[in-house]
């Protein structure tokens, strides 16, 4: 299993990503840089977080040009399972992989905490080792992470089952209390018509060992891992 | 260029004594230029110098077997760590500019402690914070104001730290109005690198060329010295700032450009660009390596046109290092930057004849002995007041305090609330390293690069050291090796930031002497020698210098991972404990400056021997697997203790407890803060090991109760106390959110 | 050559940072703002001239601005 | 009654966005894009008249600007 971990100036969770992937997963993973112009031969790509370019202007608006982002789009056109995490996630819809727009938190202000998160669709190569209704504790960090669509591309999202993840509380309830951001549908994680490309907003690299609360982000990358093995047979 | 003569005005503005500039012109057989008037100003202010402080910073214990560098060497001492590995660390203060400018202010103080770091060759793991501000409660005088500085300081080291990608993983906030207007941020990074990979901040190598690299130069900073560069650029005086403007993208390439280019082997030296920017970084690396340097500000990349050496010179623009080459590797350095998009230029040369030499083209605008600006700065041993012990608070004068609504009241005070609003705006997470976070006595952070666990505190008591500096410097050291072994860490080394107000003053440089010497007593009696630090001194407002305020930052390790204990009670059913000596007063207590606004006493003192052995007896009991969380009590006693082992865990745990009597009054027994006291919890199955355990120890030992139920319930003399823990929960962990979401917020000027 | 771009959030998009400025200006005493909105502002100052309308376009649509959440408009200030 | 006021870096003060912004547009072919600085604007549609001149002052210096590194500018866009 061979993931491409994306590396622009200013991601901070490349290594995060790299390392987990590794000791937690025994994965093959390896740094991508920004000036690359191919990410041919991997079994899935991460737009890992972080602040690509400072976040100047806005999350992921000059990464969306790095010469990387072009192959990016070739081998998701191609079917490479490609996912983008907080800041990834940013680049990704900047880069139109994925529709909408994460604009400023509902109440300004940066937030890292543990949340929850229902899981609504496991059909994903990202989500398949779960079960619908499934609530994960992941944490979540960002500052701009309020996911906005306009209400077409809103109600294409909901019909075609293409919601990976929303905000909820311990017990699985969609809840305004229960929104970190002000997301419109509470909308934690989405994928692309096809499937092959999630973006979202919380950080499943940081929930893979007990030791640092939980465990349950484990269940993206073992998904990954499983839908690479069923590709291969 | 025509620079303005050196009249005494001219000299005086640069801070400059009439005697100081006689031994200038000793030093340099002549009379100094414009400019190199400038370059002393700086170098022989007490930021630089230390003059003031530095006889007193002598008291520090510096050494120890774990000790790679020493204080003062470097920019920061680097402790052994095991296995080949250590760590990097110091705190900083950026008071002045956090007044005036405090998005930026705090940011850039957090830009420039992590370059701090990673110019030892350090990859920086992590952040913590030591905040004070004036009083922020709805109707406080000023509040609105402290509150845009608590916002404002807050999402600035946000801004920063979250940006580069290191947790910010601890802290300490408080409010007082000694702190209007002159708030305190002090910054704390930590760095891990191996002992092979040490860099120096030396100019070794005659003839090895002198790279600058990272940002351009503008006149940022300036403000300072503006004042005397007036006539310079009358035009852009106005526009001139006195606080720069971090970049934080910036300085993340410039950090692992640095780490890269230091793994090369082709670094002889390297140093930050911090106060005095371009001045300090080249004539303490050139005294340093016993050398000279010559320098042409031709060829250093500039943001604006028309700067002069001056302005070059003392321009305190953010995100710059100073790297000095092994000859034949400069296109290896050329190389690196160009990958990450950094400016880097070739500038000069080290030189053998010990001068720092610096040329505008042809021109040779300054030649100064580097050491006269370094080693030879003048010392100035300021006169202290002598002083009288404060009278021990007379109880009889303090109305009995209803200690049912005492306990929420200080729980929703911003000084023990909660700090919830701060730490998560903090990403106090990334690097996947924070095990314990914050919101527990002493923060543990796993460093994947060593497989290390290590824990930090950050402490200070301005109060205390108000009543008796010597005691305030003794008890913040005391409180962080305990918040240290409260957590299962043996404390390593620490490093201090010492806040006071105009030393000139012979009581300010009394509280500065004595609270020296408390801390420098403490630090051997834990064997924990000084790493280095920051002196922070003229923090003074209207109204005042404000209370000294010495903080300390320890850093210790913990080698079994199955020996991280936190401060909440685990379940229901386990046993809860007190250790620790019985004692009596209000003095210098939270509760008496809270309910009766009293700043009065004399505050109880640190037994160090005595809290040494607690330390060592508790870090035995957990190693022995018998305890199950262990909290120190601090600001508002063994109540206040009480309810954040209830309240802090994921989820909240009650507890029945009876105070024994020490025929204290009910307020006394319960808000008291009597150092070297601690909170412990453990299984019933332990109940009489543990007590022989520390009782063979000689350590006090008082069973309290048991945790249980959803309340918290303390008993005194038959009678009881009860709290719901959801009444205590909303007034401590909501206090500060209702409070700052009130806040007409600045627009962030980023 | 000197262009103002001025970037809106679009009327539809909630504007959190304006809502915060009108709270707070009401604190300052203007007793009813109205209606405050938050954008970004981008001077260029270029020595050589400007690109043609269809690239400077093509830059404020695609980089300077993000059409799903906000509107541009662009002011010649200096020739 | 409508105002915009535009808040900007001081000349002399580091605009970081700006700067990257540059680099951005010129690799959007806008070879030199020269000096680009980036600032905040903020729009104010209110329906009551506008505070006296002193007051609004007050609201962009303390408020929406920090005069220490930003200027301001106030435009009246309608009555
Ligand atoms: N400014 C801050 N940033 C991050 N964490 C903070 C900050 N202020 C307080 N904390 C955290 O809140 C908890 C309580 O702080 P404090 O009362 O100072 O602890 P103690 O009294 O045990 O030293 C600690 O875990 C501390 O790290
Ligand atoms: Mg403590």
């Amino acid at each position: 299993m061979r993931f491409a971990v994306l590396r622009f100036p200013g991601s901070n969770c490349d290594q995060d990503c790299l390392r987990t992937l590794r000791d937690n997963f025994g994965a093959h993973a390896e740094p991508v840089w920004h000036k690359e112009t191919s990410v041919a031969g991997f079994d899935a790509i991460i737009a890992p977080g972080g602040f690509s370019y400072g976040d100047y202007l806005r999350c992921g608006a000059i990464a969306r040009y790095s010469p990387v982002m072009r192959a990016v789009r070739e081998e998701a056109e191609r079917g490479t399972p490609v996912l983008g995490i907080c800041n990834g996630f940013q680049i990704l819809c900047e880069a139109g992989l994925l529709p909408g727009a994460l604009v400023r938190n509902r109440g300004l202000h940066f937030i890292c905490r543990q949340i929850h998160l229902r899981l609504e669709n496991n059909s994903s190569p990202f989500t398949r080792a779960g079960l619908i209704g499934q609530v994960l504790r992941v944490p979540v960090a960002h500052g701009e992470g309020c996911y906005y669509a306009d209400n077409d591309t809103l109600q294409r999202l909901e019909d075609k089952d293409r919601i990976a993840f929303r905000y909820c509380d311990a017990d699985g309830n969609v809840s305004p209390e229960s929104n970190p951001n002000g997301s419109l549908h509470n909308i934690a994680g989405i994928l692309n018509e096809k499937g092959n490309v999630l973006g979202m907003m919380p950080h499943p690299e940081r929930a893979c060992e007990e030791r640092l609360g939980s465990t349950d982000g484990r269940l993206v990358f073992e998904s990954l891992i499983n839908s690479a093995m069923a590709a291969i047979q | 260029m025509k620079e303005p003569a050196i009249t005494p005005e001219v000299i005086s503005k640069h801070g400059i004594t009439p005697e100081e500039y006689e031994r200038i012109r000793g030093i340099l057989g002549r009379d100094p230029n414009f400019t190199e008037l400038g370059i002393f100003s700086v170098m022989w202010s007490e930021h630089c110098s230390y003059k003031n402080s530095r006889p007193e910073l002598k008291k520090f214990p510096v050494t120890g077997d774990r000790i790679l560098v020493k204080a003062g060497e470097e920019n920061a001492g680097v402790l052994d760590v095991g296995h080949g590995w250590a760590v990097a660390f110091k705190i900083e203060s950026h008071n002045h500019p956090s007044a005036v400018e405090p998005f930026q202010g705090a940011a850039t103080g957090v830009g420039g402690i992590i370059r701090d770091i990673f110019t030892m060759g350090a990859r920086p793991v992590f952040l913590m914070d030591s905040l004070r501000f004036g009083p922020v409660e709805k109707d406080a005088p000023g509040a609105a104001g402290n509150r845009r500085l608590l916002s404002g300081v807050v999402s600035g080291i946000a801004h920063y730290g979250n940006c580069i990608g290191l947790p910010t993983i601890g802290g300490e906030t408080w409010f007082d109005e000694t702190y209007a207007g002159n708030p305190l941020v002090n910054v704390f990074c930590l760095g891990v690198l191996r002992h092979d990979q040490i860099a120096r901040g030396a100019a070794k190598g005659i003839g090895n060329p002198v790279f600058y690299v990272g940002a351009e130069t503008g006149r940022d900073g300036l403000a300072g010295a503006a004042f005397a560069s007036r006539e310079l650029t009358e035009e852009s005086k106005e526009d001139r700032p006195a606080v720069q403007v971090g970049d934080p993208f910036r300085e993340k390439l410039l950090l692992e450009a640095c780490l890269e280019l230091l793994a090369s082997g082709a670094v002889a030296g390297i140093q930050d660009m911090g106060a005095a920017g371009l001045t300090c970084s080249t004539c303490e690396t050139a005294s340093r390596g016993g050398s000279g340097i010559d320098v042409d500000l031709d060829l250093v990349p500039k943001r604006e046109n028309g700067m002069t050496p001056y302005e070059i010179l003392l321009s305190e623009s953010q995100e710059r290092m100073l790297v000095i080459v092994k000859k034949g590797q400069e296109d290896c350095v050329r190389q690196s930057f160009e990958k990450w998009d950094l400016p880097c230029a070739e500038i000069g040369k080290v030189t053998g004849d010990g001068i720092m030499r610096i040329r505008a083209g042809s021109e040779v605008v300054a030649e100064i002995p580097a050491s006269s600006l370094t080693d030879e700065a003048p010392v100035y041993h300021r006169e202290a007041a002598d002083w009288t012990p404060p009278e021990v608070l007379d109880i009889a004068s303090v109305p009995e305090t209803d200690v049912q609504a005492a306990l929420p009241l200080l729980l929703a005070h911003p000084t023990l609330a909660r700090k919830r609003w701060i730490w998560e705006q903090y990403d106090h997470m990334v690097r996947n390293g924070s095990v314990v976070g914050p919101g527990s006595d002493a923060a543990v952070f796993l460093a994947r690069e060593c497989g290390k666990f290590l824990a930090a505190s950050v402490d200070g008591n301005g109060l205390v050291t108000r009543l008796d500096p010597r005691e305030g410097g003794r008890r913040c050291v005391a409180e962080a090796a305990r918040n240290l072994a409260c957590s299962g860490a043996v404390p390593l080394g620490a490093t201090d930031n010492l806040n006071f107000g105009n030393p000139h003053k012979p009581e300010i440089f009394r509280q500065l002497r004595d609270a020296v010497e408390g801390m420098a007593e403490a630090c051997r009696a834990f064997g924990t020698p000084v790493t280095g630090g920051n002196v922070s001194l003229y923090n003074e407002n209207p109204s005042g210098p404000i209370d000294p305020t010495p903080v300390v930052a320890m850093v210790g390790l913990i080698e079994d991972e199955a020996h991280i204990t936190r401060q909440s009670f685990r379940e229901a059913g386990d046993d809860v404990w007190l250790l620790g000596e019985r004692s009596a007063g209000l003095d210098g207590s939270q509760l008496l400056l809270i309910a009766h606004r009293r700043k009065e006493g004399r505050p109880p003192q640190t037994d160090l021997a005595a809290e040494v052995a607690l330390q060592n007896t508790l870090r035995q009991a957990i190693r022995a697997g018998l305890i199950r969380s262990a909290h120190d009590c601090a600001e508002g006693g063994i109540a206040a203790a009480l309810a954040e082992c209830c309240l802090s865990g994921d989820q909240p745990v009650g507890a029945e407890v009876n105070l024994p009597d020490d025929g204290l009054r009910y307020d006394e027994s319960l808000f008291h803060e009597a150092p070297g006291r601690i909170i412990i919890s453990s299984g019933p199955e332990n109940r009489k090991k543990l007590e022989r355990h520390f009782a063979d120890n000689g350590i006090p030992v008082r069973f309290l109760g048991a945790t249980c139920g959803k309340d918290l319930s303390i008993g005194l003399r038959g009678k009881t106390h009860r709290w719901e823990l959801d009444g205590l929960f909303r007034a401590w962990d909501g206090a500060l959110q209702d409070l700052m979401d009130t806040v007409a917020e600045p627009l962030a000027a980023h | 050559m000197k262009i103002r771009v001025t970037v809106l959030p679009k009327p539809s998009v909630l504007d959190p940072q304006g809502v915060a400025v009108a709270g707070a200006m009401k604190h300052l005493g203007w007793e009813n703002p109205g209606r405050v909105r938050v954008g970004k502002v981008i001077e260029i100052d270029s020595p050589g001239a400007c690109p043609d309308e269809a690239k400077l376009h093509a830059i404020c649509r695609d980089l300077l601005s993000n059409p799903v959440i906000e509107d541009y408009s662009v002011e010649f200030l200096e020739p």
